[in-house]
C-alpha cells in the first residue's frame, strides 16, 4: 500500500493544469546520466497485516524485559511509566505537529514545553533550562562546549567516574571546538577531590563531574563545591540524574553553571537507546543564556494583551544566526520533552521523591544481600544510591549468561567499559522477591 | 494564555501517581544521605484528572498533520502512519534496554540492518550509520567524518562552502565541526554558480555542503560539474538529505557524485516530528569513508548481527546509544509498506501536488525563479507587500482559515518568501482548498488590507510579542 | 455542520484500505453465487488521511468527562482510567473468541469470577449474572427473572410498581417483560409514600422497582417497611442499581431485602461510556432466585473455571455469548485499584461533592426537596422561569462556558429540574468554578434574560431544531 | 490508588460549607440495621505497576489466538481491524462522552452516528437504520418483537438454520410480549422453501431467516422473497451478516421488512463476545420508524440555518414515553458503531467487498480441500459462503484436541448446537500457508 491521496483521474487533472501530459516529464530536468533506469531494489510494499506479522516475527526473535528481570542501567533506566503518558502523547495534535513555528496554531507544544522549561529548571535548581536537547551524551556535549564560550578557555578536565559514551560524544563534539581534554583517574569509584584540585591551572575553563557518577555513587559534591567557589572562571558542568534529583540535593547547591543530563528515566521508555531526551539547564544570567543551545520558550503577550508562549532567544539559533549561531540543533527531542513533563506533573512533589526513594531502599536491600555473599563484594557500599558495583572472583560473562539462563538480566559488564565487575542497577520497579531470587541464583551459582 | 499551567492546578497534598508499597525495609535517609539529601522540591500536586484534563486541553491549542494541511516548505509534514505507532509499541521491539546483550535483540537488529540496506539502496552509498538522533545531528555526524577524513591524510583544510540557499543548519553545522563557511551566492536561475563555485574552491576547501533540489525546489543541473569542480581539489561532497522526497526511485545521491549525506527520517519517511523531534539522521557515506563512521556500527555476521566496537579510525560517538530507534522502526515500517516502486510514486505525487499548487498560484503571487521545480516552490509576497501586506500577514491570515502557513522568509535570497511544500499525502480537494484561500487573501489585500494585517483574528492567542519575549525573558515559571 | 459527512470527501476509485494479495485461485464468482452476488455498494471511497482527518475533526466537536465536568445527574460521569484502557487492550486478553475452549481462556475467566466475587460482596447478593449488555438489558433480564419466578411457582402475576420519580427505563422494561405498570406517587418528602405503596400492593403485584437513593439523590429510610409491605404479598423487590455509587461500603441492597438487582459497571465502576455505550449491566439475585439466571452462568470447578449451561429454569440467553466482556475487564481492573476502602472513600466524596453543590447552590436555585440526599440532587428552576428563562435555557448557556450541563427535566416530578450529580473525581476547584458559572448566570437571567434565553453563543451550532427533526426525518445521507 | 481528586484540607473545607464536622454525617439517614458496620471485603487497593502484573498474569493463563491460527466463526469473526480504528475511538472527546443529550457539544458523536445509519442502510439496501442495539441476538430479539407489533399478530416462524443463541434471546424476549413460536425444521444445512411455505398463515406475523445461516449456507433467498410476496402483511425479518453483505445482494431485495445482525465484524475485534454491536435497518415507512428502537439520529439545522445533528423520534423512546416506548433500551453500543463507522469509511466501496470475496475463496480453497480428504466430508459445499460443515467418521472433540497441540482450532463443534460436525470459519486473515497446514494436520490425524 502507499500514501497517495490522489487517484488516477485527479493526477490526470492536475497535469493538465501543470500543462504536461504524464508524471515523468516532471522529472525532465535531471540530467540522464544520473536519471535512474530501472526501479529502486527495495521489495515491493505490503499490507498492514503483513507488516504487523513481519514486526511480531522479529519481536519474536528478541526476548525483552517483558520476560526478564533486569538489573541493568548505566544511563538507562527502567522506570515505571504511568500509562497516561502514552495515552496523552498519542493525542495526534502533539505528536504529528511540526516545531512551533506559527505560535497561534501551537500553543499546546509551547506551554508544555514552558512547563518543562520550568520542571527542569526546579529539579536541578538552576535559574533556566532550554526546550529539549538529543540525549544525555549530546546534552553533555554541548554543555562542554557551551561552557568552554562562556569561560574562552579551551581545556577541559573530565572525571573518569563519568559514563563512558558520554566522554566519547564530549570528547567528538570537542573535536570540532579545538578543546584539550583532561581526563582524570580514579583509584576508587569516585575522584578524589585533591586530584581535581590540583588539575585545574589557569587554562583550565570546564569542570565535569557526574552525579550520581557512571558507577552510582555520589561524588564528594560539597568538597567539589568548594574547590569551584575558588576559581571563580571556572565552568561547573554537572552531568545529573534528574529522576535521582528528587531526593538528592539539586547540583546548583554545590555550585554548578551548567546542569545536563539523561532526561530518558522521567517517563520515557527505554526503547533500546532511543529517541531520549537530553536536558541543560543553566544560571540564569545574560551570558548564559546567550550562549545555551537549543530551542527556549517564552512566556509573553498578544495584541490583546492575553498571556502565551513562542520560541524565544532565536537569534541563538542556526536558522537565523547560521553559523554563527551557538548550536546546529534544529529538532530536538520535543515529544520526548512532553512525556518528561507530563511525568514530572503525575509523579509530581511527592511521587518522584519516592521513585528516587524506593531506588535507593531497594537498591541497599540488594547490595547488603550481595556483599554477604561468599564470592561477592560490593565495591562502592560507602556510596552507592541506586547503582552499585560488584566485584567477583568469578567470571563475570559466566555470571551473566547462568543468570540469563534464569531470565536474570544481572547488570552491565564493566569490562565493556575497561573496568572490572558488574554494575548493579535497581529501580522502584524491582520487587523484593525478584531480588531474593536473584541473590538465590547468585549464590549457588 | 486559554488554559493555565498545570502548577496552577496545585494543592498542597494532592496526588496523581501510584506505586506499589516499598517491601524493604525503610533506611535512615537523614544519616546517610546527610547532606545530599534535597529539602523541598516545588513539583506540581494535582490529580490523575488534572493532568489528563490539562494536556487534553493543551492538545487542543496545537495543530498537527491530523488537522489539515501542513504545507511547511522544506519540513515536509506528510502523514504520519498509526499501524507505524502500533508498531513501534510493541512490547518485544520497545521495551528493550541498550545494554541487552545481542543475542537478545536479534530482531530488532535485523530490522536496522535491512533499514540500512533500503537506505543505501535509495541513495547509492555504501554505508550508513543509523546514530545520529536528527538532522541536523547527521549533518554534524557528516562534518566530522570529513574532518577525519582529512586528519587521516593529514590534510588540515580549513573552508566549507556552502551556497546561500542552504538551510541554516548548514553554516552551523560547519562550524561546529571547527570550519570556516564559504558562502556563495546561486545564480539567476536558482542554482549553484559555478563560476563563483570555481572560484570559492581550492586546497583549502573541505567540502561542499549541497542538497539537490535545493530550497528552491529546482534541481541543481550541473550537479555532476558540481561534483567534479569539488573532487578536483580534493574535497568532498555532502548531500544535505532534506529534500530526498523529490528524487526517491528517479535519482541517487551518490549516482550524483556526493561522498556522504544525511537523511531525515521524518522527512522521507514519514515519522512523526512530535512538535519539534524526536527526529533520526542516518548519516549514509561511500564506501572511502567507512572507516570514519562512529562507533559501534551494525554489521552482519555469518550467523547474527552484531555492533561493532573495533573501530579505530571512527569520530567514535555522537549519542549515548544507537540513535533514536524508536523512530526507524517507524521509517522501516513505512519503507515496508510503500515499497519500492511505492517510493517512486511517492516522489512523483508529491513533486506532481507540488508542481499543481505552483501551477495554480504563479499568476496571483510573484514566482521569483521560473525554473522548474520539484517537490516544494518558492513564491514572494513582494506584490502583497507593496499594498502593505507583508508575508507574515498572508501566514497569519491563513490561520484564520484553520491551514497551517507555509515557511516564510526563507530561503533568505526571495524577498518576502513564501515556500510550500504540500506533500504526497495530500489530495487535490485539499490543495484546492489552500490555493483558493490564499486566493482569497490576496483578494482581501487588495480589499481590506487593515483585515489580513491584523490578522489573524480566530486563534485562541493573536500576534505575541515576540520582541517583548526575547527582551525580558520570561521563560519558567 | 462544521465538518462535512465522509461521503463529501469521496472521490471514484479512491482507497484507504490494505490487505494482502489474494493467495489462493480466484473462483468464478458471476457463475458460483449468480443471484446472490451484489451490483452496487455505495460506501464512501476516500483515503486513509481523510479517514483519519474527518474523525479527528468529529472528536473535536465533542465534549467528554476528559473535557472538563460532566454533571448529569443520575448518569453519572466520573473519569475513566487511562490504565484500564491499556489493560483491555492487552492482545492476551482482548483476542479471545467466545467459542474457544475454556482451557484456553482460564485466566479471564478467573478475572470474571473475581469480578462476580466482587458484585455479591459490594450488594450482598448471592449469585451474579454478567450477560446483561447496559444497565436497561439488566433491568429487563432482572424482570424476566421475577417472571420465571413466578411462572415456576404457577403464579400469573401482572402487575409491577414503579414510583413516579424512577428512570424511563423501568416502566419500559416491565412492559416490555410483559407487565402492566403500576405508578405510586412520592411523598412530599421525596420518598415512596407508603399508604400509596399499600393500597398499590396486591396478589397481583410480581414486582417493586426501585432504586435507593432515589433519582432525588434521597435514601428512603423506609426502605425496611417497603420491602416487607412487598414481601408480604409475596412480590418481589427490584433493586435498580444506577445508584450504588451513593451507598458503596455504607449499605448494601442485600441488607435492605431486594431480592435481585443489577449493575451499571460504567456508573458505579468507571468504565467509559463511549457516547452512549458500550455499557454492562450485570444482575445480582438472592439464592432462591439463582436457578433462573441466564445461561451460561459462570463457575467454578474443582480445577477450573467453567460456563455452565445446565440451568434447565434458566430465562436462557439476553445476550448471544456473555455479555460486554471488554467493559468487565476496566470494572474489574477499577474495583482491584480503588480497593475496598477505596470503594468506600469513593461513595463518601461523591457524596460530598454533590451535597457542597448543594450547600453552595440552594440559595440561589430552588431547591423542591429539603431533604438530605447523598450522592446527587435536584434544583429547579422555577424562580429563573419567572424571568421567562427556562431550565433548557440555563443548560444550554452553561455549555458557553465550556461546562457540560446537568440532567434536565428529569426525574418528572420536579418542575424545570436540574438534576446533578459531580462524583468524586471532581475536585473543589472544578467544583468552584461550576458554582460560579451557574451563580453567573442566574445574574444573567436577572440582568439580560435575553443572552440566556438565546444560548448557546459559542458552540459550533446552536440550538437545533429538534420539531424539524422529528417532524421530516433525515435519517441518512 | 483511588480517584478523588480532594485532598483532606479541602474535604474539611467543603463539610464545613456544608455544615457538617464529619464526612460519615452525610450518611445519617441510613437506617442503623442497614448501615454497614464493617468494611468491604474487597481486596485493598493497588498501584498501576500491580495492576498490570495482575493482568499479565491473568493473560498468561489464556492463550489467544495471537498464538494460534482458528478456524472459528459462528457468529463471532476474525477479520481484519484497521490500526487506525483503534487510533481515532481512543480519542478521551469520542470514548468518555455520555449518549449526546446535549447536542451542541456532541456533534462528533452524533455526526458519526448518522453516518453509521447511513452506511448500515446502505449495506442491508433498507431506508433507514437505527444507531446499534446492544449485539446481534439482542437486535434479532428486538426485531422480533417489533415485527410483532407492526403485524400485530403473536406467531412468529423461526427456522432452524438460525444461530441457536440468535433463537435462545429472541424466544426469551418473545415471553414478554406474549410471542408463539414456530421453529421449521431442515433435513440440510438450508431451509426448504417448501416448508416454510406451507407453515404460513393468517396468524403469522414474522418470519425469521438468516442470510448466510448459522451454518454458513445462503438460503434460496428469491424463492423466500417470492413467499414473502404472497403474505403482505407477514413481516419478514432477515438477520445478515454485514461484512458478506460486501459482496451479498443487500436483504431488502429478498424482500426484507426488517434487517438485523451482528455488527462486530465491522471493525471490532473479537473480545471473547463483546462488547459487539447488534444493527438494525427497516423500511422507510412512517409505521415502521414510529415502532423502530434504540436511539436515532437525525440531520436538522440550527437557529442560524446551519445544518447539524439530533438525537430524534424520541417519543419512542422509554425516557419520554416511559411504559408506552418501543423498547427500554437506552445505553447501545454507540463507540462499537463509530468503530464500525470508521470500518466502513476504511474500507469503502472497494475494501469491503474485496474483504468478503477473499473470504469467499479462501474459504472454498479450504473447503475443497478438506472435501478430498479421506474421513471427511464438507456437507454444504453447494451454498456455503465463508463458513463451511464438516462431517467426519472421526470423533469431532479428539480432531479438535489434536489440532489443538498444533496451535490449531479447527473450528467449532455442532455438538453444542445439537448436530454432529465441525462448523469450520475462513476470514481474509487466513493464509494459505495456514490452510495448507491446516489440511496437512487433518490428513495425519
Amino acid at each position: 500500500m502507499d500514501y497517495i491521496s490522489n487517484t488516477a483521474a485527479e493526477q490526470d487533472e492536475m497535469l493538465k493544469e501543470i500543462g504536461v501530459k504524464a508524471v515523468e516529464e516532471l522529472f525532465a530536468m535531471i540530467p540522464e546520466e544520473i536519471s535512474l533506469d530501472c526501479e529502486l531494489d527495495v521489495e515491493a510494499g505490503i499490507s498492514e497485516m503483513e507488516l504487523m506479522d513481519l514486526a511480531k516475527e522479529a519481536a519474536a526473535k528478541n526476548k525483552s524485559l517483558e520476560e526478564m528481570t533486569s538489573f541493568l542501567g548505566a544511563g538507562a533506566y527502567d522506570h515505571y511509566v504511568p500509562s497516561i503518558i502514552d495515552h496523552l502523547i498519542s493525542r495526534s495534535e502533539f505528536y504529528t505537529a511540526y516545531t512551533p513555528y506559527q505560535a497561534e496554531l501551537s500553543q499546546g507544544t509551547l506551554e508544555a514545553m514552558y512547563e518543562y522549561q520550568s520542571m527542569i529548571a526546579e529539579l536541578t535548581g538552576m535559574g533556566i533550562a532550554n526546550a529539549s536537547m538529543l540525549d544525555g551524551g549530546s546534552a553533555a556535549a554541548e554543555a562542554v562546549t557551551m561552557a568552554s564560550r562562556i569561560s574562552r578557555k579551551k581545556k577541559v578536565i573530565l572525571t573518569e567516574t563519568i559514563h563512558p559514551a558520554y566522554k566519547e560524544v564530549i570528547k567528538c563534539y570537542g573535536k570540532g571546538h579545538q578543546l584539550e581534554f583532561l581526563e582524570l583517574k580514579s583509584n576508587s569509584e569516585i575522584m578524589d577531590p585533591a586530584v581535581i584540585k590540583e588539575n585545574i591551572d589557569q587554562e583550565t575553563g570546564v569542570l565535569v563531574v557526574q552525579y550520581p557518577n557512571f558507577f552510582g555513587s555520589l561524588e564528594k559534591m560539597e568538597e567539589i563545591a568548594k574547590i569551584k567557589k575558588e576559581h571563580k572562571k571556572l565552568i561547573f558542568v554537572v552531568i545529573a540524574n534528574p529522576v535521582l534529583l528528587g531526593l538528592l540535593k539539586a547540583p546548583a547547591e554545590f555550585g554548578a553553571d551548567i546542569v545536563v543530563g539523561e532526561g530518558q528515566g522521567l517517563g520515557n521508555g527505554l526503547n533500546y537507546g532511543g529517541p531520549y531526551l537530553g536536558f541543560m539547564a543553566c544560571k540564569d544570567e545574560r551570558i548564559m543564556l546567550r550562549q545555551l543551545p537549543g530551542r527556549i520558550v517564552g512566556k509573553t503577550t498578544d495584541v490583546d494583551g492575553k498571556e502565551g508562549f513562542v520560541l524565544t532567544m532565536q537569534t541563538r539559533e542556526q536558522h537565523i544566526r547560521r553559523e554563527k549561531a551557538t548550536s546546529n540543533i534544529c529538532t530536538n527531542e520535543a515529544l520526548n520533552a512532553l512525556m518528561a513533563t507530563i511525568y514530572l506533573a503525575t509523579m509530581g512533589k511527592k511521587g518522584l521523591a519516592e521513585v528516587a526513594e524506593q531506588s535507593y531502599h531497594k537498591a541497599h536491600y540488594l547490595a547488603e544481600k550481595i556483599d554477604q555473599l561468599a564470592d561477592f563484594e560490593v565495591s562502592n557500599k560507602e556510596n552507592f544510591f541506586h547503582e552499585f558495583l560488584v566485584k567477583s572472583s568469578k567470571d563475570i560473562k559466566e555470571i551473566k549468561a547462568k543468570l540469563l539462563e534464569e531470565d536474570i538480566i544481572a547488570g552491565y559488564d564493566l569490562d565493556k567499559a575497561g573496568k572490572k565487575g558488574l554494575l548493579v542497577c535497581v529501580t522502584e520497579k524491582i520487587s523484593k522477591a525478584d531480588m531474593d531470587n536473584f541473590v538465590e541464583k547468585l549464590e549457588v551459582l | 494564555m486559554e488554559e493555565k499551567l498545570i502548577k496552577d492546578y496545585s494543592s498542597p497534598g494532592r496526588t496523581a501517581y501510584s506505586l506499589p508499597e516499598l517491601d524493604v525495609e525503610k533506611r535512615d535517609l537523614n544519616s546517610e544521605l546527610g547532606g545530599y539529601l534535597r529539602e523541598d522540591l516545588d513539583l506540581p500536586e494535582v490529580s490523575e484528572v488534572d493532568v489528563v484534563r490539562h494536556y487534553t486541553a493543551l492538545s487542543e491549542l496545537n495543530y498537527g498533520v491530523d488537522s489539515g494541511i501542513y504545507p511547511l516548505g522544506s519540513c515536509t509534514m506528510k502523514y504520519n502512519p498509526k499501524r507505524n505507532e502500533k508498531l513501534a509499541r510493541i512490547p518485544g521491539l520497545s521495551y528493550l534496554h541498550p545494554y541487552q546483550d545481542e543475542d537478545q535483540v536479534q530482531g530488532s537488529l535485523e530490522i536496522l540492518y535491512d533499514l540500512k540496506l533500503d537506505l543505501a539502496e535509495i541513495s547509492e552509498m555504501d554505508e550508513i550509520t543509523l546514530q545520529p538522533a536528527s538532522g541536523a545531528h547527521g549533518e554534524f555526524t557528516s562534518l566530522m567524518i570529513v574532518r577525519r577524513y582529512f586528519e587521516a591524510r593529514d590534510e588540515n583544510r580549513k573552508n566549507v562552502i556552502v551556497p546561500d540557499s542552504a538551510h541554516g543548519t548548514n553554516p552551523a553545522t560547519a562550524k561546529m565541526a571547527g570550519y570556516n563557511v564559504i558562502e556563495i551566492a546561486s545564480n539567476q536561475r536558482g542554482m549553484v554558480d559555478l563560476a563563483a563555485l570555481k572560484e570559492a574552491v581550492d586546497e583549502n576547501t573541505a567540502a561542499l555542503m549541497l542538497t539537490n533540489p535545493n530550497t528552491l525546489g529546482i534541481f541543481e543541473e550541473d550537479i555532476l560539474k558540481i561534483t567534479e569542480i569539488v573532487h578536483e581539489v580534493g574535497a568532498l561532497v555532502y548531500y544535505d538529505g532534506a529534500n530526498m522526497n523529490a528524487i526517491m526511485g528517479y535519482a541517487k545521491p551518490g549516482d550524483m557524485d556526493f561522498d556522504l549525506m544525511h537523511f531525515n527520517l521524518h522527512k522521507t519517511f514519514s515519522t512523526p516530528h512530535g512538535g519539534g523531534g524526536p527526529g533520526s539522521g542516518p548519516v549514509g557515506v561511500k564506501d572511502f569513508l567507512a572507516p570514519y563512521l562512529p562507533k559501534p556500527l551494525l554489521k552482519k555476521g555469518k550467523d547474527k548481527y552484531y555492533w561493532d566496537y573495533e573501530r579505530e579510525n571512527s569520530i567514535t560517538k555522537v549519542h549515548s546509544f544507537y540513535g533514536n530507534y524508536g523512530v526507524m522502526l517507524r521509517a522501516w515500517a513505512y519503507i515496508k509498506t510503500v515499497g519500492g516502486s511505492g517510493l517512486k510514486k511517492t516522489t512523483e505525487n508529491a513533486v506532481l501536488n507540488a508542481n499543481y499548487l505552483k501551477a495554480r498560484l504563479r499568476e496571483e503571487f510573484e514566482l521569483p525563479y521560473a525554473e522548474e521545480s520539484l517537490h516544494e516552490f518558492v513564491l514572494s509576497g513582494s506584490r502583497q507587500k507593496e499594498k502593505g501586506v507583508s508575508t507574515l500577514h498572508i501566514a497569519k491570515r491563513l490561520l484564520d482559515y484553520d491551514q497551517y502557513a507555509p515557511t516564510i522568509y526563507f530561503p533568505l535570497v526571495v524577498k518576502e518568501a513564501i515556500m510550500i511544500e504540500p506533500t504526497e499525502t495530500e489530495n487535490i480537494a485539499t490543495l484546492n482548498r489552500f490555493v483558493e484561500t490564499l486566493l482569497k487573501i490576496s483578494r482581501e489585500i487588495k480589499e481590506d488590507p487593515e483585515l489580513v494585517k491584523n490578522a489573524p483574528h480566530n486563534t485562541s492567542v493573536r500576534r505575541l510579542d515576540e520582541t517583548q519575549a526575547a527582551r525580558n525573558p520570561d521563560l519558567r515559571w
